[in-house]
């Protein structure tokens, strides 16, 4: 097969089969492209065949055939039906077996929520990522997908797995790597500005790493990457990017949401018509639960980042609000509308 | 320019007319139908929210509603016959009625609609029900099933009254009258529509 | 088609009728509520609709093309409520 | 008998025509128009992706581009551009009729097309749509910050235009047809169109009782696919897909009968299996509706409807694959001719197989998982729409041109674009199906580093697409003013609409004609 064709080799190549069902879909996909082939290339040959010999000025027999015609229909017919069937079945007993998720006992438990834009990714014992997901090689794993604001889906093309997350339900999804390395993390259902920035990166480690990074790399490496940063100002600007904050309340952000710069300390009218003074309070308050208290003229849709950014982050991100002040010569500040 | 009409007879007209309008209504249907899908979909969801949503709705304003389109349904059929003996006064009397009947069923609506307005029911307004949330569906889905009922029954309180004008001008014999049978067509097929609304929202039973 | 007009006295027999299907299906409701409840009350609705396409819309004097176009809407329409429920029937079903 | 152009020139001798030959060409101007909006927001779409940054435009911009180019292709191209242009004009004269059932109502459907047209331009330029022609909730109803409602005003009336034609078509097919012209004398054109007919009868209303409810959402805050309510977004997709599944149909039936007019004359032979191909056409329509669940496979729909629904979807496939068979058989001893025509006939065929064998990929289940919403299916339907519809729509252009314009069209260059045509297109779409296997989503305005080489050959070909699409701009337009004379019958051809003078006199025929024998009745060889 690879030998035939070279250039299907290196597809294959560039996308690895790094799950226990890949080789399966992808044996299915064989299938069908050597079958697509094989009536492409009858299809075409005939074709040829007939316009080249029945070509207007070709003096050769055109006495109509005597056949029955719906002989020949029938044929086809039931041929055409008969190969679509194998198709069909093949197709759906990989398909059952892709749907049928391991009892929670046999297979490591990830949630995986989907919000605008960002993966956020909770193990059972607390460990939490975002964009990244390490799992064991080998070791089945569920996922339990819930979306927060709109239809997300969960693409690792390695894996040839995609589910779609809905919100208001939680769906499940499995998949048991075979291939340590790094592989890309999709969101195949259109979601939304920054659709195309929703990455993330499944990290299937091999037993040695993995309990490394279990026993307290993935602390040490948050903490370095923390540290990294001198003060919390910084860090809350990294923060407020990471956590897509940016992507609504930059003051040229598409997105009609109030601009933040020089919001500390400021007057601010709700939507209720009552007035707030934007002390640290408020902003926590704002960051965990934006829709309890909206700035009049704006519609609640930031979703509730209570319980997805940590304590200490919030913090962060305080200081750096706080630290946003409007260039020296700017406008009066866009906060209060 | 010239407005030349693309049939060989008067018959053949009649006939294509009939069955342009009977395709409305295969269209009508699957319009509705959309609604009807999305009513069955959640019924099976969500039963007993549905049972509570329905017990929040007027059992008579439901029932005196349906017996009040089928008489009109009946004076247009009734309108019908007449003009085919040409009797053109008792037509226009039976248009009125019906247009009439079709005002009281409106009248009733609204007043259900304005009952359900003070009763907080009304979504996206006032909606402050006690109830499982998915009783919201339900009312949602009453509105916007009988609101869209209800502009139909508009449309052909439009089409009612030019067909009286018509007739006030002496256009229908019993040899002409196909507007009176396309119009009547319409009104009964909302009358259909109606009769399967009544016991979808009006008679879910409360099971336990 | 205008030769053969229903006699009035027919379509007053045809309401009554509806009056009596109506009649019904509200009584129906003082009934101590079951499963059957709702098949009844679809099944006196679809009654009468059928008596007003039949009678009122007069498909009975009409070629066997426009019966057929009468159909078409309500087939089209269980194939669609049929085949959406396969959906939603079968949420939940083992694999 | 003067001809329909030389019947009147003043603007209102147009826009108040009743005649279905010049509300055939107010559609040809309005829908040409429309393609090329299309086509600029899909050069624009071309032109970004050729770096994996987003550095043409921003983000924002692209998701409305390709909202724009999916909405305005859809519904205001490719669903009205055979049956109201070919459809309208060709239609009531390949029946022997003097008109379509309702005139009015036909000119009334223009109009009606034309609002709803409006409404989405002023979408448009008033800052856009960002929801992808699918308008999936809750991004729509909810999350999106951008013209929705217009929008989707916008389709709901150009939705009562594509059902007053179908109610149109179905009457006039049923009731117009000249005396001896029974069912199975019909051109399969006539069939294809009242097939598409009958889709649009039955499934355009639940996409436009489908936009209310999203409406009413979006209007209220409330609605019936919320989830809060326990409300159902996949609904939502049930709702859409019953609608826009069968319009894929409208997209390619009127194209398969095209096609088969195309090949049958060019190849001077009756169509093979005449009667198998009608009743093919009446199945695809009847099958496409019970189909719409591929669509969400991975949507978390139930694990039976996936069965059923692909089961169906292979079923759907058995007429289309019957078709390709019956036109290829159609050549054998023919006597061909290569016309410009039979030329775009030929590409429907090779690109209709090449998009009906990657659609048969992804009705089977479990490779639909891995290429669901990738650049496979991106690729897929472009192969059928634009692959198919397009070509056939070319091809019953440069065929019926003579009975529109009255002249021929210059035949070598005429080639020569058919040929350039089907070239960029296969160098334009068929990289994406490699890119789609290899995992890329579609609607991704940025993508990783390892998709470039591919998406740089789609681009080139997108180039050289364009310059295709241009060519029969041109020289159509310059043959309608400066091309030599058709006369009644150019090619020989059998049908009715050939019987008659070019361009097609005002009132069609002198005289209604009888048929009296089978179509495509082309004298022995």
């Amino acid at each position: 097969m690879m030998r035939l064709f070279p250039q299907f080799a290196t597809l294959t190549e560039r996308l690895p089969e790094a799950s226990s069902f890949a080789p399966r879909v992808d044996g299915i996909f064989t299938g069908l492209l050597i079958a697509s082939a094989v009536v492409i290339v009858i299809l075409t040959a005939l074709t040829l065949t007939f316009l080249i010999r029945y070509r207007r000025e070709a003096k050769v027999n055109r006495s109509a055939v005597r056949i029955a015609t719906w002989k020949l229909e029938t044929a086809w017919t039931a041929g055409t039906t008969l190969v679509f069937l194998v198709f069909f079945f093949w197709g759906a007993s990989v398909y059952l077996d892709i749907k049928r998720v391991p009892a929670a006992g046999d297979a490591d438990e990830i949630n995986v929520v989907g919000r605008q834009w960002m993966w956020d990714i909770r193990h059972p014992d607390g460990r939490r990522e975002f964009n990244t997901m390490h799992v064991l090689v080998n070791r089945p794993v569920r996922l339990l997908l819930s979306a927060e604001d709109v239809i997300h889906s969960f693409f690792v093309p390695a894996f040839r797995l995609k589910q779609d997350l809905v919100p208001g339900k939680t769906v499940d999804a499995w998949f048991k790597p075979t291939r340590t390395g790094v592989y890309t993390l999709f969101c195949a259902q259109y979601c939304g500005t920054e659709h195309s920035a929703m990455l993330g990166r499944i990290i299937v480690q091999s037993p040695a790493d993995y309990a490394a990074w279990l026993a307290g790399d993935w602390k040490a490496a948050a903490a370095a990457a923390r540290n990294t940063d001198h003060d919390l100002r910084s860090s809350g600007r990294r923060l407020f990017q990471q956590f897509g904050c940016s992507v609504c309340h930059d003051p040229d952000a598409f997105v009609h949401a109030p601009s933040l710069v020089g919001i500390y300390g400021q007057r601010v009218r709700l939507s209720d018509g009552t007035f707030v003074r934007a002390d640290d309070q408020y902003l926590h308050d704002s960051i965990l639960h934006a829709s309890r208290q909206v700035v009049a003229g704006y519609v609640p849709m930031m979703p509730s980042y209570d319980g997805v950014i940590p304590e200490p982050d919030v913090l962060e991100l305080i200081s750096y609000l706080k630290s946003i002040t409007p260039a020296p010569p700017a406008a009066p500040p866009a906060a209060s509308p | 320019m010239a407005a030349t009409t693309p049939f060989r007879s008067a018959t053949q007209r009649e006939s294509a007319n009939q069955l342009g309008l009977w395709t409305l209504i295969a269209t009508e249907v699957l319009f509705f139908g959309g609604l009807f899908t999305a009513y069955v979909v959640y019924r099976f969801t969500y039963p007993a929210a549905f049972a509570a949503g329905s017990h929040r709705l007027e059992f008579w304003y439901g029932t005196i509603n349906t017996a009040v389109l089928l008489t009109s349904s009946l004076c247009m059929a009734v309108g019908d016959v007449m003009i085919k003996h040409d009797r053109r006064r008792a037509l226009q009397l039976c248009l009125l009625a019906t247009a009439l009947l079709g005002l009281l069923f409106l009248g009733i609506k609204f007043s259900e609609y304005y009952h359900m307005y003070r009763e907080q029911l009304v979504p996206g307004i006032n909606y402050r029900a006690e109830g499982p949330p998915q009783m919201q569906l339900f009312i949602l889905l009453y509105f916007i099933m009988t609101g869209l009922h209800a502009l139909h029954m508009l449309i052909g309180l439009g089409a009612l009254t030019w067909l009286g004008w018509l007739n006030h001008r002496g256009r229908f014999s019993s040899t002409g009258h196909q507007p009176v049978v396309m119009v009547g067509l319409y009104w009964h097929f909302i009358d259909c529509v109606w009769v399967f609304l009544y016991p979808l929202l009006y008679l879910i039973p409360h099971l336990t | 088609m205008t030769a053969n007009a229903p006699p009035v006295l027919r379509l007053v027999g045809v309401y009554l009728a509806l009056l009596t299907l109506l009649a019904l299906t509200a009584t129906a409701t003082l009934l101590p509520p079951g499963a059957w409840s709702t098949p009844i009350s679809l099944g006196i609705a679809t009654a009468k609709t059928a008596l007003i396409f039949v009678w009122f819309m007069r498909l009975r004097d009409r070629p066997g093309l426009v019966r057929l176009f009468a159909l078409a809407g309500f087939f089209w329409l269980a194939i669609f409520i049929g085949l959406a429920l396969t959906d939603f029937l079968t949420r939940g079903w083992p694999a | 008998m003067t001809s329909y152009l030389a019947a009147g020139s003043s603007v209102r001798s147009w826009l108040c025509t009743l005649d279905h030959k010049r509300i055939a060409v107010l559609y040809l101007f309005t829908v040409t128009f429309f393609f090329l909006i299309g086509a600029t927001a899909a050069v624009l779409m071309r032109w970004e992706l050729l770096t994996p940054a987003g550095n043409l435009v921003t983000s924002d911009t692209y998701n409305r581009l390709f909202t724009l180019h999916g909405v305005i292709m859809v519904w205001f191209f490719l669903i009205p551009v055979v049956p109201t242009v070919l459809g309208n004009f060709i239609l009531p004269l390949a029946i022997g009729a003097r008109d379509v059932a309702f005139p009015r109502l036909n000119l009334a459907s223009w109009y009606i097309f034309v609002s709803g047209g409006l409404l989405a331009l002023y979408a448009i330029v008033f800052g856009g749509v960002d929801t992808g022609w699918t308008f999936y909730t809750p991004y729509s109803s909810t999350y999106s910050n951008s013209h929705v409602m217009v929008m989707a005003a916008g389709i709901f009336v150009a939705g009562f235009a594509s059902i007053a034609t179908g109610i149109n078509f179905i009457v006039t097919v049923h009731k117009l047809r000249a005396p001896g012209l029974t069912w199975f004398r019909l051109p399969l054109f006539v069939w294809s169109i009242y097939a598409t007919s009958i889709i649009m009868v039955l499934a355009t209303p639940v996409l436009a009782i489908t936009l209310v409810l999203m409406m009413l959402e979006r209007g209220f805050g409330v609605g019936i696919f919320d989830p809060h309510l326990g409300g159902d977004p996949l609904l939502f997709q049930h709702l859409f897909w019953f609608y826009s599944h069968p319009a894929v149909y409208i997209m390619i039936l009127p194209g398969m009968g095209v096609v088969s007019e195309l090949v049958t004359c060019f190849a001077r032979k009756r169509i093979f299996g005449y009667k198998v191909m009608a009743v093919s056409i009446l199945s695809i329509a009847g099958l496409g509706f019970l189909v719409w669940g591929h669509h969400m496979f991975v949507s978390s729909q139930s694990v039976y409807a996936g069965l059923v629904f692909s089961l169906l979807s292979f079923m759907v496939s058995v007429p289309s694959a019957i078709k390709v068979f019956n036109w290829i058989a159609t050549l054998h001893r023919g006597s061909i001719t290569f016309a410009t025509p039979l030329l775009y006939a030929l590409g429907f065929i090779a690109l209709f197989t090449i998009g009906g064998l990657t659609g048969v990929c992804l009705a089977t289940l479990a490779v639909d998982v891995h290429l669901h919403d990738t650049y496979f299916v991106v690729a897929h339907f472009h192969y059928i729409m634009v692959g198919g519809m397009v070509m056939a729509y070319l091809g019953g252009m440069h065929y019926w041109w003579p009975k529109i314009s009255g002249r021929l069209y210059p035949e070598r260059l005429a080639r020569a674009a058919a040929v350039i045509i089907f070239l960029g297109f296969n160098l334009t779409f068929f990289p994406q199906f490699i890119l789609g296997y290899l995992g890329m989503p579609r609607r991704f305005h940025t993508y990783p580093q390892e998709f470039h080489t591919l998406n740089v050959i789609s681009t080139c070909g997108a180039a050289v697409l364009g310059v295709g699409y241009l060519l029969p701009l041109v020289y159509l337009t310059w043959s309608f003013f400066r091309g030599p004379r058709a006369g009644p019958n150019p090619w020989n051809a059998t049908g009715l609409e050939w019987q008659t003078d070019s361009p097609a006199p005002e009132h069609n025929f002198r005289e209604t004609p009888v048929v009296t024998g089978p179509p495509y009745d082309y004298p022995p060889l």
